[in-house]
């Protein structure tokens, strides 16, 4: 029972830091080919859930959703860099930080003069529902299942991309030399910004994903997008390779924590504050493991070349 | 000229009230209109307005402000509204936090606050205020109701709540009535949304009942979560998880759920019967239990108005206490401390008409106050 | 002698700060006396930003922390004067503002350290999100831990005192916290053009210059942090007295965001940035919340439009490009 | 026997990868005199001045200074051992006066930079020892200009009234004539001359004139290591120089 349940709770780490981590690799790679710093990535992860509920309740289907979510994410990415974003690549980041963080205003705002504030419905689709047995694991979540596979697609994806096609070549041209590839002919607009639409489609992804499950409602984005930040941190921001690893290292930390820290502190102290002082530091612990590794290693765990 | 016409107003005024119809009150209704916990601020602003409006007195001025769910800017608002507005009495506000920020500092200057939500502990015990009155409950109460019901079917119960005052209330509010054995007890943080690691510690506690608070969006992200788990432990918890403005977003994952509520949409009295229609047809949804805290805090007001002057505080305040509304939730008296005697009642949520809502099981407490007036020494 | 530009917008600034609230009190309106004080503590707050984000260029997302802690401290100690219970270590509660200010700041001198000595390890967008990180760490703690009311807060029932100052007068409580800016602003001034100011602003022109003539950029750095997270936690004081109230909502990453909307608002390093910034922020938040419920949509545009449009601020906007000696 | 070099690398390495940029460097500096480090682009030569300074770390080998082990310190320190420099790209703060660049040097040198309320501007030992220094190098005139709008050529000068402040033991001069029009460079080249007494130079440059007019010896790195080492008119006859290097120049 209690190995059962640690394996479970294991798969349950591993499945946290599978959709940190496709929230965090659009992140980070917009960061590694533009330099820039977005906080407005929790909106587009925002744009993806409603997008995808939206359409979900209007057809009924599950899956136009998803694909209108990566539609959605990727055109409003795509007009934002349009607007605002190209302005900011010679910027420095505090720049970065207050136009972005702008644009979270407008972005909450305007998706509740849109949408209200009540929260919107969407549901698992049918073909997803229900849990089922796992060597050791009595049931788990067919979706949650779902995820993790999904997740490990993406990666798949991104590696792929990156190291055998053209636009790959250029993604990494552009990260090592703007000039270079400038000079190469490529047109470097119409690369960030073909970037920064897949970075969001990435984050419209994890939003329509991560909706289904959760709730879709406006400020769906902010908690996420801090967790996102704090995973390619730790990983070495504009690496995919650590946001990888920083997701699979803060979905795990926090998914055992929450389970371990209060029986462990309940060994030294009353059941009762055991529980509110565990969960309060489990609160905590992410952010703890995150400046312990930045105080070892400046640059995170895989950091970017300079 | 203004001093002027403002005297000239002023001995009108005075010539008007000596004909005994009621002098202009002015409310100031702070609640939270932008922001995550918006959906609680528009129910509240639209069940006071309901009342106003069906009232047809036009003597009341109602100021409604936002406070984006934010303590600085309420604190900002109301001072705005004391000081600027010169408002006669404060409402409105949903959050606790928020209204610890507000209404100490509001009565303290001699104004009148009258909860249409918020109800923390604090306030209702050794700090009660002759001048703080709570028109929605106290915050314990609706875990109490699950705890008494508990008591019935479960031996064995798994209890979970946020990280933070409102939850430890709550977890306390559920163990003050409940006598059965805890499965275990635990706090999740503040704005969780996956509870993944919860849920599997539910499947592997051998719990045959769940009790969960958690409000707003962590209770919609537990709900799905959990109808996806295969975990069957049935849940229940307090009305506020379950009420009109998160359930269509939980969907059918919620039915089936027991919670309770001092209100119920199915009630039987005629002040509901004419409530419920009447919100529906302005504003095209069903009402929340905040309309209806919100729709008996104007309507105390209202009945306070027909009865005293707002600028003699302490006729305003004991025609208030009378409390002679009519309230769609049937019978409402206040306690000593000023919050309200009530029957509490157990409800399941079921599908009407394809809507998902609350149907009435069984009346779990009858006239209930709280545990904290004994320390009220008012 | 002439004064330049800036300065005399300096002068304009400082004065319609001070004489507004003072005629408006006059004229029986004290709520603009509120909105005046708030303007001057969150200038406070910004300025002691202004000193680690403006001189130093170290960006710091996480200084809600010290406002916060600074907050926490005129809120515990009054509380505990309030309940008659002894504090840890032997402490004793306060309702004095004096004290409580030197408890505030030593506070925040303390975290600011600790803070300051790991994150400086680091530069950039790391330098960003770790400060982010122990604010958020603080954050949670606040938030959960139950004995100061976690996250409902803990109020203040009556304003802390300052000795021959009746600061339940609004008017002045204002003119206490503008006495505060601006002494603040003249250390600020003090500060900049020091030999401690020039090391600093040349660490952020040119950290390799500042090493390659043997000052070592970490400790200056370091200092500037622990300072301007001093002066913010004065000002996170101020603001606990001015809303009888103190919450982790003070600690939380919007507040970080907008202390450093009030010093770009204003302009970036500008010995008077955070107190246009502040008048800027607060007149938009009540204007815009006055007209529309939709402010935040409103604020949001208009800060991008700063951002891309007057990089240099109000200030910058008004008196042309900064002119260091 | 002379005095022991004030400056000595030994079998210095570093590699980025699979590129050896340093390669087994060995090279002094001797009281009096100017080294002329020349070598053609991409030899290594900017990747070992960084280690000189310590804004890169070698892999393996030792670098002294003054006596002292110095290969593990930090720029600052090294700086504060009496190791001054001028940068390849011009690196001042911008947005400081020439006066205010080369206070920072005096205050770094004469004391602590821990002071927080006298203003820098009204003090008069600081303005003038500043002042001195730019006379020095002959920019008084454009003292309260702010470094961003001085030309390049000035740009140099001010850089090397900034190690004439830091009263450096030893100076490391990256490419001092990169950008200057033949006037300046003679100029430079005068002064430069009588520098060497104050304190010896290592001197990285391309202008080839500047180079043979000024260096008592000249070391030549090519590929990360140093092909030869030797006066003026050694390096002019070594084929192994010629063929790699100076063929064009010769």
């Amino acid at each position: 029972m209690i190995l059962s349940l640690a394996l479970e709770q294991l798969l349950n780490g591993l499945q946290l830091g599978v959709m940190l981590f496709l929230m965090a690799a659009g992140l980070t790679l917009i960061f590694g080919v533009m330099g820039l710093i977005n906080l407005a990535h929790g909106s587009l992860y925002m744009v993806g859930a409603f997008a995808c509920a939206v359409v979900a309740a209007a057809t009924g289907s599950f899956w136009l959703g998803l694909a209108a979510s990566l539609v959605a994410a990727a055109a409003a990415g795509a007009i934002v860099e349009f607007l605002v974003i190209r302005k900011l690549y010679d910027r420095d980041h505090l720049d970065q930080v207050l136009a972005t963080f702008a644009l979270i205003l407008v972005f909450s705002e305007g998706a509740r003069w849109v949408f209200g504030s009540f929260p919107l419905y969407l549901d698992i689709p049918p073909l997803l529902a229900g849990a089922v047995p796992l060597p050791g694991i009595e049931a788990y979540p067919l979706y949650r299942l779902a995820i993790i596979g999904v997740g490990a697609l993406v990666a798949l994806g991104l590696y792929l991309l990156i190291s055998k096609t053209r636009l790959g070549m250029r993604i990494r041209a552009g990260e090592s030399d703007r000039e270079m590839i400038a000079a190469l002919g490529v047109d470097i607009r119409t690369l960030y910004t073909v970037v920064f639409a897949l970075g969001s489609a990435l984050a419209g992804l994890a939003g329509a994903l991560v909706g289904a499950l959760q709730s879709v409602q406006v400020g769906m984005g902010e908690p996420v997008l801090i967790l996102a930040f704090v995973v390619i941190v730790i990983g070495g921001i504009g690496s995919i390779k650590g946001a990888l690893v920083g997701a699979l290292i803060v979905g795990l930390t926090d998914t055992l924590g929450r389970f371990l820290l209060p029986p462990l502190l309940g060994l030294v102290m009353p059941a009762s504050t055991a529980a509110t002082v565990g969960a309060s530091l489990a609160a905590m612990l992410i952010y703890i493991v995150m400046a312990l590794v930045l105080a070892f290693r400046p640059r995170g765990l895989f950091p970017a070349k300079a | 000229m203004k001093t002027l016409l403002s005297a000239a107003t002023l001995a009108l005024s005075l010539s008007v009230s000596s004909l005994a119809v009621a002098e202009p009150i002015k409310v100031g209704l702070i609640t939270t209109l932008s922001g995550g916990g918006a959906g609680l601020g528009v129910d509240t602003r639209d069940g006071f307005m309901l009342a106003i409006k069906q009232s047809g007195n036009t003597d009341i001025t109602v100021i409604t402000e936002d406070d984006a769910q934010k303590p600085e800017l309420a604190v900002q608002i109301a001072d705005k509204m004391i000081q600027s507005d010169q408002v006669d009495i404060l409402t409105g506000i949903v959050w606790s936090n928020l209204l610890m920020a507000v209404a100490p500092s509001a009565v303290a200057q001699g104004k009148i606050y009258v909860s249409t939500n918020a109800a923390p502990a604090a306030l209702a015990g050794e700090k009660c205020n002759p001048l703080y009155f709570n028109a929605a409950y106290q915050n314990d109460n609706l875990h109490e109701a699950v705890g008494e019901y508990a008591n019935k079917d479960y031996k064995k119960i798994f209890i979970m709540a946020p990280n933070y005052p409102a939850g430890k209330d709550s977890l306390t509010g559920f163990k003050r009535y409940y006598k059965g054995e805890l499965a275990a007890e635990v706090y999740t943080k503040v704005g969780q949304t996956d509870y993944a690691a919860e849920i599997a510690q539910i499947r592997a506690s051998g719990a045959d009942g769940v009790f969960a608070f958690l409000p707003g969006g962590m209770g919609i992200a537990f709900m799905k979560q959990y109808a996806q788990s295969g975990v069957k432990t049935p849940i229940m918890g307090p009305g506020f998880s379950f009420s009109q403005d998160v359930l269509p977003a939980i969907g059918d994952a919620a039915l089936g759920v027991k919670n309770s509520g001092q209100w119920v949409k199915d009630l039987d009295n005629e002040a509901n019967k004419k409530f419920v229609p009447a919100f529906q047809k302005e504003y095209g949804r069903l009402p929340s239990v905040y309309a209806v805290q919100a729709y008996d805090a104007a309507q105390l007001i209202l009945s306070a108005a027909a009865k005293a002057s707002v600028k003699d505080t302490k006729a305003f305040a004991a025609a208030l206490k009378a409390a002679d509304i009519q309230s769609p939730r049937g019978k409402f008296k206040f306690n000593n401390n000023l919050h309200p005697i009530q029957d509490i009642y157990i409800t399941e949520v079921v599908k009407e008409d394809g809507v998902l809502t609350n149907k009435t099981v069984s009346k779990i407490f009858t006239d209930h106050g709280d545990a904290y007036a004994k320390d009220c020494k008012m | 002698m002439t004064l330049s530009r800036e300065t005399v917008i300096n002068l304009v600034l400082a004065l319609a700060l001070l004489i507004v609230p003072v005629v408006a009190s006059q004229m029986g309106q004290p709520f603009t006396v509120t909105l005046a004080t708030r303007i001057a503590v969150l200038a406070l707050a910004a300025t002691g930003l202004n000193i680690a984000l403006g001189l130093g260029g170290l960006v710091s997302f996480g200084h809600a922390a010290f406002f916060g802690i600074g907050g926490y401290a005129a809120g515990i100690l009054a509380s505990h004067v309030f309940s008659g219970e002894p504090m840890p270590f032997g402490f004793e509660g306060s309702n004095q503002m004096p004290v409580i200010w030197i408890f505030a700041v030593m506070a925040c001198g303390l975290a600011g350290l600790a803070i300051g000595a790991i994150s400086l390890r680091t530069s950039g967008v790391y330098f960003i999100m770790i400060t982010l990180a122990f604010a958020q760490m603080i954050y949670y703690f606040a938030v959960s831990w139950p004995a100061y009311g976690g996250e409902d807060g803990l109020s203040i029932l009556v304003r802390n005192q300052f000795p021959g100052i009746n600061t339940m007068l609004p008017l002045s409580f204002f003119l206490l916290s503008y006495g505060v800016l601006i002494v603040c602003i003249g250390l600020f001034a003090l500060l900049r053009n020091a030999r401690f100011g020039t090391a600093l602003q040349a660490a952020r022109q040119n950290e390799v210059r500042v090493a390659s003539v043997g000052i070592s950029p970490y400790g200056i750095r370091l200092t500037a942090f622990v300072l301007s997270a001093m002066m913010t936690g004065l000002a996170g004081a101020l603001y606990a007295d001015l809303n009888k109230f103190v919450s982790p909502s003070m600690l939380s990453w919007h507040m970080s965001g907008e202390l450093i909307v009030l010093i770009i608002l204003g302009g970036t390093g500008r010995l008077f940035g955070p107190v246009a910034g502040a008048m800027l922020y607060v007149i938009f938040e009540f204007a815009l919340g006055g007209i529309t419920e939709r402010w935040q949509f409103f604020l949001g545009l208009i800060l991008l439009g700063v951002v891309l449009f007057a990089r240099g601020g109000l200030i910058g906007l008004l008196a042309g490009k900064a002119r260091h000696g | 026997m002379v005095d022991r070099p004030i400056l000595e690398l030994t079998d210095l390495v570093k590699t980025f990868g699979a590129l050896r940029a340093t390669d087994g460097v060995t090279l002094d500096l001797r009281a009096g005199e100017i080294h002329a480090l020349i070598g053609p682009n991409g030899a290594g030569k900017s990747t070992l001045i960084h280690q000189i300074c310590g804004t890169q770390q070698q892999d393996s080998g030792t670098i002294r200074f003054a006596g002292r082990d110095i290969g593990r310190m930090g720029v600052s320190e090294r700086a504060r051992l009496g190791l001054g420099r001028t940068f390849q790209v011009s690196s001042l703060a911008p947005e400081f006066s020439a006066l205010r660049n080369v206070m920072l040097a005096v205050q770094a040198k004469g004391g602590s930079s821990f002071r927080f309320f006298r203003p820098v501007m009204r003090d008069r030992a600081l303005i003038d020892q500043g002042m001195a220094m730019l006379e020095r190098v002959g920019l008084a005139q454009r003292a309260n200009i702010p470094a961003a709008e001085l030309s390049h050529g000035e740009r140099r000068q001010l850089e090397i009234a900034i190690a004439l402040a830091l009263g450096s033991k030893a100076f490391l001069l990256d490419e001092p004539m990169a950008g200057m029009g033949p006037e300046g460079s003679k100029r430079l080249t005068g002064f430069l001359d009588g520098l060497r007494h104050e304190a010896p130079i290592l001197l990285v440059e391309h202008d080839m004139d500047a180079v043979f007019a000024l260096a008592d010896r000249i070391s030549v790195l090519v590929y990360g290591r140093i092909i030869a080492t030797g006066t003026v008119e050694d390096i002019r006859r070594d084929p192994a120089v010629r063929a790699a290097y100076l063929g064009d120049h010769a």
